[in-house]
């Protein structure tokens, strides 16, 4: 028998299969259709201090073996996070779940982890300072090494829950932006959120996208986001989540073998939204084909 | 919602650029005239949303207009070609406000889901009419299938190739009716919330990611709060929307 | 009839379709399958001061709609080009064509530009500042607008033909770099170069590459390459050579809607070596179906 | 190099995971032993080289190994199934250099370009030898066909389960040869540029962007100068190798 556990800054997994922020709701339509606790984990839709509509609509569009989407956070606010869908979660999951906060300040991101950090559901907090999809924000505090250090070190100062910080794959040196957040007390790192994409549309001539741009994901980002995780492992030690593109359990390996000690499953949900059953399905007899006997001893093994 | 293989019986042209797609396969997800399926397409990533025209325990039709990628390699799909199909999605439309003479109203692609609505609202007893706007004579289909089902039939086009010259409010302003039902292109819809005179239900169309609930892709704003079209739609009521 | 001419800083194309460098040797084994004068241009291979052999083998891995390369620039240095291709390629290649430069030091390229610079046969220079496939030099100049500016202050005292610097979309800011490079006098922008991935070897646990990382290339990148070329086109006002998985004639407009006069062709000649000249066999009747009478009227009419 | 489009007249597992791929098209611009044809797969972004086992006016078979999702692609194709092809491409071997008693050494998939040689050397009149090299005897195909062209075929499996136990290099301590032609895995490669006793000619493989000489992925060091596998080999000579 192979062996899929992995545990990532003290939390047990079965296996590194966690569905991707923004792709998986709160669990509930996934629910439907399988059970969802067969999951390593799952994060949950970004959530900030205030209640959001996010983007005005078209916020999708569709592009080779990917898509961009350009939501914008669209959640309920923290509060009602932890007050409504935390406790209905909990009637189809009863693993830990992974928080995934955004903000706009280090004030409102410190808010968020700090409320979120008592709740018992929670596992880890991952914090998305890469949100390509919104303006004076997200994305800038995951652009600078400067910036990614004060956020997180902010962070850790009110939480005692790992903190992971997610980065954005639009950087010239991801490198100093994770070693940055290594210095700061980060837990770990996941990466990568989406990289900015666009489409116009022929028959209007303008872009697909009321909002213009958007984060690309999907297959055809797993060669960038697969550079990425190998840069990064080599710079840090603290774990890492890679994410991006994955599509089968193939990806996976492939993945850990850059250097991920989990991964994180996104655009596929959406077109497959059995997949992540598919992928833990498929996980065993794909690591005896590859000689595999157990997952935690080939991360980074590529290196 | 349920994922599953769909058997493609038939496809055939039944006007300008304009599909019906007849498929076997399991039909119990679906339980409303009103939702929509969506379809895994060789090629395409994200699938592709098609409103339920008819179905019966074992067999599912679609009307599609090929404006793309996505619906024109369906146009190519023949007979015993499989399709991964998720069914039963999006909430569909509320026949018990319909009153006894309810008014349907489609625009083009927006047609398909005003058949087996009429369909069952005529089997509940109610005296349903129908206004099937199309841009010319061309474009027309199912004229007759309404008919079978014995709703009075308007028809209007833009250039006035036949029937009603005009859009489908030009037919609406002779027509009394307790209740309405629409679908077709927003412009349509704009057009007829501003000229009905009961109330009634819109089905809005957006660009999907998943098309269950998943991804917030594809929100609106409500009177009563932000709503997903994909699965809190796609039929909004009248008093709800906000323009 | 449509229109399909276009003009790049003084030069005039019969069409917007140019192979992009490094996808298409010096032209002689596309000539042997059409007639190459067909094309608007095309760009040669990234030509260097000395001779290069490049980078270990295996040099390309595929990818979800994509594929990665580290070839390393290998080529026979500008005195045999000059001495020996030019001359050859005069024989397939009556128009004039791109001269693709990369160096390793601003004297590098400036020795190259330099020496070119007196070619009848070479329409523009394009200067790669982007390549990811050669330590200590290429992809370093493009990755910040100081030395993006310097490099092309110091190529535009030394040459008299039109200038464009080709750009790495390898970096957080590609429009503060496009406008150092406008700024110190480049004529156009070339954009972009290929992104850098990486893929590994499930059987032999290793980076599928000698070099272990490559460009990444083909219809996967779309997305990236037409959101970069809309940002820089609405930050410049010099003309943009597009670039970066161009696959049909759609894409061509769609490329153009976004900013760009003209565009390249890379990763898609490899698998399809027939494609530039079908996508100008396909250009006419694809403007007639969007109602496009005249390219030049479309450039960045997405904006 | 010509690019056209074959159709599949039989595909057949021979051995274990390994295949003969029957096609008729235009072969027009296949000149030589040793060349190979890239193949445009569904799904697959780059192209499959893979080495011409034989051909004569319109048709062409390739034997192929199943290693990855293209090989896998290609078992799977039928009667009737089109294939879109770049042929004639690489140099091919030279037949000039072989003497009167060539030896001809295959590995594996390395197997295929020498049933062609073989073939045109003994109409030749040359009275060439052929060692194939197997792991193992599930694997072993082909050994009757070189047979009845009547060249003496030697059999080597790496567990001895058939012919000669070890090596091909096993074979060749044996026999005496005018010259040789070896395709196989470079460690193969290796050890018969050691052993062999005579001139001779290799044909390498390398991962490949285009297969026809425009993208400079498959160049290596020769004593000659830098060589593209793909159109100045994927055949090289003995004396010109760099290891
Ligand atoms: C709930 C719902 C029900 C629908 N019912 C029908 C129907 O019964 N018959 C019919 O002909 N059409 C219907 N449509 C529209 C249909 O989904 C689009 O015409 C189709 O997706 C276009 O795909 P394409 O690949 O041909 O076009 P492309 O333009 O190539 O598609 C590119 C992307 O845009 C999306 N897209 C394009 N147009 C639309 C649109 N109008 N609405 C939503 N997404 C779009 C596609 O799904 C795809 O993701 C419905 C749409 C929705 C949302
Ligand atoms: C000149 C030449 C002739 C060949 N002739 C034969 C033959 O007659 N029979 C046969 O079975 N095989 C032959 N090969 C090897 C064959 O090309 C590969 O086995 C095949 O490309 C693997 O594809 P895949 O999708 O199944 O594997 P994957 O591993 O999924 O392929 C991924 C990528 O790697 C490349 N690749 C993988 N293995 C090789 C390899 N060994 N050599 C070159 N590229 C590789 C593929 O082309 C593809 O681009 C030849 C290779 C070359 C270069
Ligand atoms: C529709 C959609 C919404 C997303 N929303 C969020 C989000 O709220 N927070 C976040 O950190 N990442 C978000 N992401 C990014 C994903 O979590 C993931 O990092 C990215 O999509 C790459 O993975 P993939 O290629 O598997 O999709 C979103 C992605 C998609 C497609
Ligand atoms: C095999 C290969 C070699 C390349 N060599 C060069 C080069 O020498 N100089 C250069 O400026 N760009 C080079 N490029 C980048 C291309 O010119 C182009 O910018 C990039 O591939 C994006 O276009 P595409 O997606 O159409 O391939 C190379 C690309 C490939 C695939
Ligand atoms: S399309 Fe994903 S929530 Fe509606
Ligand atoms: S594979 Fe392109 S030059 Fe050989």
């Amino acid at each position: 028998m192979v062996d899929t556990k992995i545990t990532l800054s003290g939390l047990a997994l079965d296996n590194p299969i966690i569905p991707a922020s923004g792709t998986f709701g709160y669990g509930y339509e996934y629910a439907e259709l399988y059970d969802i606790n067969m999951l390593g984990s799952f994060s949950f839709k970004g959530t900030t201090k205030e209640p959001r509509f996010g983007n005005p609509t078209p916020r999708i569009a569709e592009c080779s073996e990917g898509m961009i989407n350009s939501v914008g956070l669209q959640n309920p606010g923290i509060e009602k996070v932890i007050e409504e869908e935390l406790p209905k979660l909990k009637k189809c999951f009863s693993k830990k779940v992974i928080a995934n906060i955004s903000g706009f300040s280090i004030e409102e991101y410190v808010h968020c982890c700090e409320k979120i950090d008592g709740e018992k559901q929670v596992g880890l907090i991952e914090v998305n300072i890469s949100c390509p999809n919104v303006h004076n924000g997200g994305m800038a505090f995951g652009t600078s090494p400067e910036s990614a250090f004060e956020v997180t070190k902010a962070i850790k100062e009110i939480t005692k829950k790992p903190v992971y910080m997610k980065l954005s794959p639009n950087v010239t040196d991801i490198v100093s932006i994770a070693k940055a957040c290594e210095e700061a007390g980060a837990d770990g790192l996941s990466l990568i959120n989406t990289l900015l994409g666009m489409r116009i549309d022929l028959k209007t001539k303008k872009p697909v996208i009321a909002n213009k741009m958007g984060g690309f994901s999907g297959r055809a980002i797993f060669p960038v986001a697969l550079r990425m995780v190998y840069q990064v492992y080599e710079a840090v030690s603290i774990p890492i989540i890679g994410m991006g593109g994955i599509s089968k359990a193939e990806d996976v390996i492939e993945m850990m073998l850059a250097g991920a000690r989990a991964v994180q499953i996104g655009a596929e949900n959406l077109v497959n939204p059995y997949i992540c059953k598919q992928i833990i399905e498929d996980l065993p007899k794909t690591m005896e084909k590859y000689k595999i006997e157990s997952l935690e001893n080939i991360v980074g093994g590529a290196h | 919602m349920k994922q599953s293989i769909f058997t493609v019986e038939n496809n055939e042209c039944l006007a300008k650029n304009t599909y019906e797609l007849i498929l076997s396969g399991d039909t119990s997800d679906i339980t409303k005239p009103g939702q929509f399926v969506n379809i895994k397409l060789d090629g395409c990533f994200l699938r592709r949303p098609i409103s339920v025209c008819d179905y019966d325990d074992k067999t599912l039709t679609l009307i599609y207009k090929v404006v793309g990628r996505g619906t024109e390699f369906m146009s190519k799909l023949t007979k015993c070609d499989k399709l991964d199909i998720l069914t039963g999605l999006g909430n569909g439309y509320d026949l018990s406000k319909s009153g006894d003479t309810p008014l349907l109203i489609g625009g083009g692609a927006g047609i398909p889901p005003m058949y087996k609505l009429a369909k069952e609202l005529i089997k509940e007893g109610k005296n349903a009419a129908v206004i099937l706007g199309f841009n010319e004579e061309q474009e027309l289909f199912y004229e007759d299938k309404f008919k079978e089902l014995g709703t009075k039939v308007y028809i209007t086009t833009a250039d006035g190739s036949k029937g009603i010259k005009g859009f489908v409010t030009e037919a609406m302003k002779n027509i009394s009716y307790s209740y309405f039902y629409v679908c077709g292109p927003e412009p349509m819809l704009r057009a007829v919330y501003k000229e009905s005179i009961a109330e009634g239900q819109f089905s809005f169309e957006e660009r999907m990611g998943c098309g269950f609930g998943a991804c917030m892709g594809c929100s609106c704003k409500t009177k009563y709060g932000n709503k997903r079209i994909c699965k809190d739609g796609p039929v909004l009521f009248k008093e709800e929307i906000i323009w």
